[in-house]
């Protein structure tokens, strides 16, 4: 059933240490500032990340890696110009990171939400990325075994949540959103408005509620501007 | 040697992005790379009908947003705003990028570190023992499209061909690139033969000195 | 002997899908079968807050819909015409399935021909020779929830117990049952053991003798 | 480019001898019936097809087998009380059968679409459909390896498209419509309704232009009364 939380705070006061915690947005795009605030707040250390990137600058995701809370990083794309704390901490070999290829980071997110156990795809076939696993020739094409990245957590922001839990998100606001909430055992979500059920047409939800547990809402999320982070 | 030599000097950024644009097929859907493959999209005219994909989730990507446009919800895979165009869509990271591995993409056109005369292609990691990997989308977008096109300089800063033999910088993919548009001229690859489409303010014969790879001339 | 007779007499569907519905916890996401599961929905009150999927692309499915509230785009897995409640939402096939495979919703409940002590189901083919086989979704739910109830006669016609020591028809998945609800008695099963929670119309010494299974009582 | 044919008959002209022909539709719901009937009377032979089902009374797909057109057929449910026609052809060994569990079934259609090669699923592990299939296990669980669905042609029908070809679809008439564009070569569309673009809201966009080859508007679809139907 969901759970409508009253303040960032209490969406995220289940996590633990050790936690996996897959944390959506693609730049400024799906970020979910205040939950990232809020965890960094709470206190939960030893976490694994799932996120696209590493940190920008010296706030959220970024913060909490400066902060010694985060073991290890499982993400596509963590240099960035403005990404010195995660550099800061890998150099010094105090956090493990797993580079990913960014459909593939996304397809098994999508896997472990889907119950598929793995699966073969053509994207790094040749590279170091895809050194000691394993090959099959499909299709026509080298193909290599990936798995599904679970999450205990999910922090991801949506647009809009009716009482039900269903989802509806903003343009590319949307990116990893629906299939974080999906793979992580507990998603919490930060919404911009809650409405009643039948509120939101069931045509257009995009995250049917039952992958729903946890939504709270930031009336008015803060947001950088797009031009002030990194490009990746 | 039949080869054209199509401008008397070597093509700029912005010339050489109107080249590619011309060899994109109407209709055509395709996802520029970061960097130089930007450019293109400057080169295609509404006529086209070229609807762009920017694997953060959306076909039908608009130009870069200035002022009023700019929403902070609405950005291309280099965390650029952009705007819609009208038929455009939203889908997630899953579905976006399983539409670019599932090769629905007409053509991707991509920056390159190196490319070989195999296709194989280099542009994600110059494999300094230092360098953090940070891989995001480009090997996905190597292997996914119909076609790979890459877009580059023929030589680096310090004046080495980038069309090499064999790679010796990271791949991204492998086998995956057919078509090299340079500066200098303009390469197909096809089982592992190099043939020169046409050439910018420079020669066959002399283009063919300053690239380590036997280069074919096209009929 | 400590099993509770909670009937003078063996349930009929209806008093057993009450039964069901009582243990389905409330907010649960549920998937019920085609047949005999299908009544369980008549027990649910709108205070439990249940949620009905059905495979074929919803969830929050509403009742059978009956004259003009009949809409040919809008029925259950059954084929059977349905409304919609508030909160509802569509979604295509792989989407649905994914639901149901990666473990989302709470408790599927299933008819069976015959279900084992070990927990396997057999409920989609009667394995006579000359049978076209039919699954449909059959064996992804019979896996997918997290956990499987089994709602079925004790018997068949022929008076023969359906809950035996190992299934002889073909298997419809392995080990996926939790609980049998059945006119006769509750069963719940684990580690290979069937642990009897209440019985109806008979007792519990009774009901041991008419089945082939060692039975335990529930404490 | 989209093609906007004028009939069913120019929308399904391509179609050739020995295809692969997926059909959407589950029951009545997103059955493209018109489209169904234009196959029938173009005459294209030893089709393979790819449905829920295999037909049912005496038209639409159960029409096709009558006539003798289909080689294979792989579906989740041939048996229901009125397959006569697939019945008298799979007893005659006239027709060869595939069944497939209906998840399977779906995600196998989306691999094809996806570009997956191959994937792990637990259903159908331990039954007789398994048999003789790569097993491993995985997340706790036996997981069966199956391969993708690719097809030549989809037939399918949505509610409304607009002229990029984004489609949007009424209610559980959705079903295998989306996946089934994604995973033909070429995706033959019936809808009610064609607008033009910018009339469908692209945050509401179920399946992307991209997916779509041909569109033919149908203007009053033909659609049996769902209790015309057997049960599956």
């Amino acid at each position: 059933m969901l759970n409508i939380a009253d303040s960032a705070a209490a969406a995220v006061e289940l996590i633990h240490d050790g936690a996996c915690v897959m944390i959506g947005g693609f730049g400024v795009a799906g970020q979910p500032v205040e939950l990232i605030d809020a965890l960094i707040e709470h206190g939960a250390k030893d976490l694994t990340v799932v996120n696209n990137n590493a940190g920008n600058g010296d706030v959220g995701l970024a913060k909490l890696i400066q902060l010694g809370r985060v073991q290890k990083i499982i993400c596509s794309f963590p240099r960035q110009s403005d990404s010195w704390h995660f550099d800061e901490k890998y150099r010094a070999g105090e956090i493990e990171l797993e580079v990913v290829p960014q459909g593939n980071l996304a397809e098994r997110i999508r896997a472990a939400g889907a119950g598929i156990g793995a699966f073969f795809t053509p994207t790094g076939y040749g590279t170091s990325l895809a050194e000691g696993k394993e090959v099959r020739e499909l299709d026509g094409k080298h193909q290599v075994l990936e798995y599904p990245i679970h999450a205990d957590f999910s922090l991801t922001k949506a647009y809009r949540a009716d009482k039900a839990g269903n989802l509806v998100y903003r343009k590319t606001a949307r990116n990893f959103g629906p299939i974080m909430a999906a793979a992580a055992t507990h998603s919490i979500v930060q919404v911009s408005d809650i409405v009643e059920r039948g509120q939101i047409d069931p045509e257009v939800v995009v995250t049917p509620g039952i992958y729903v547990d946890t939504v709270v809402q930031i009336n008015r999320p803060q947001q950088q501007d797009p031009r002030e982070e990194g490009a990746a | 040697m039949s080869v054209p030599q199509n401008s008397d000097h070597p093509l700029s950024p912005e010339e050489l992005a109107e080249v590619v644009a011309r060899d994109i097929p109407a209709g055509a859907y395709v996802n520029l790379g970061i960097g130089q493959p930007t450019l293109v999209s400057n080169y295609l005219s509404a006529e086209d009908d070229v609807t762009l994909h920017t694997e953060n989730g959306m076909l039908g990507m608009g130009a870069e947003a200035h002022g009023d446009e700019v929403d902070p919800d609405l950005i291309n895979a280099g965390k650029i705003p952009v705007v819609e165009t009208e038929g455009c869509s939203y889908f997630h990271h899953a579905d976006s990028f399983a539409m670019m591995r599932g090769g629905h993409l007409d053509c991707c056109v991509l920056g390159a570190f190196q490319v070989d005369q195999q296709g194989n292609l280099a542009n994600w990691h110059t494999g300094k023992p230092d360098a953090i990997p940070a891989v995001g989308g480009a090997m996905d977008l190597a292997t996914g499209a119909k076609q790979t096109f890459v877009m580059m300089t023929l030589k680096t800063k310090k004046g080495q061909s980038k069309l090499v033999k064999e790679c010796t910088m990271p791949l991204t993919g492998v086998g995956c690139v057919s078509r090299i548009y340079t500066d200098l001229g303009v390469f197909l690859l096809e089982d592992g033969k190099v043939t020169v489409r046409e050439t910018f303010g420079v020669g066959f014969d002399e283009l063919a000195q300053q690239v380590d790879v036997e280069l074919t001339p096209a009929r």
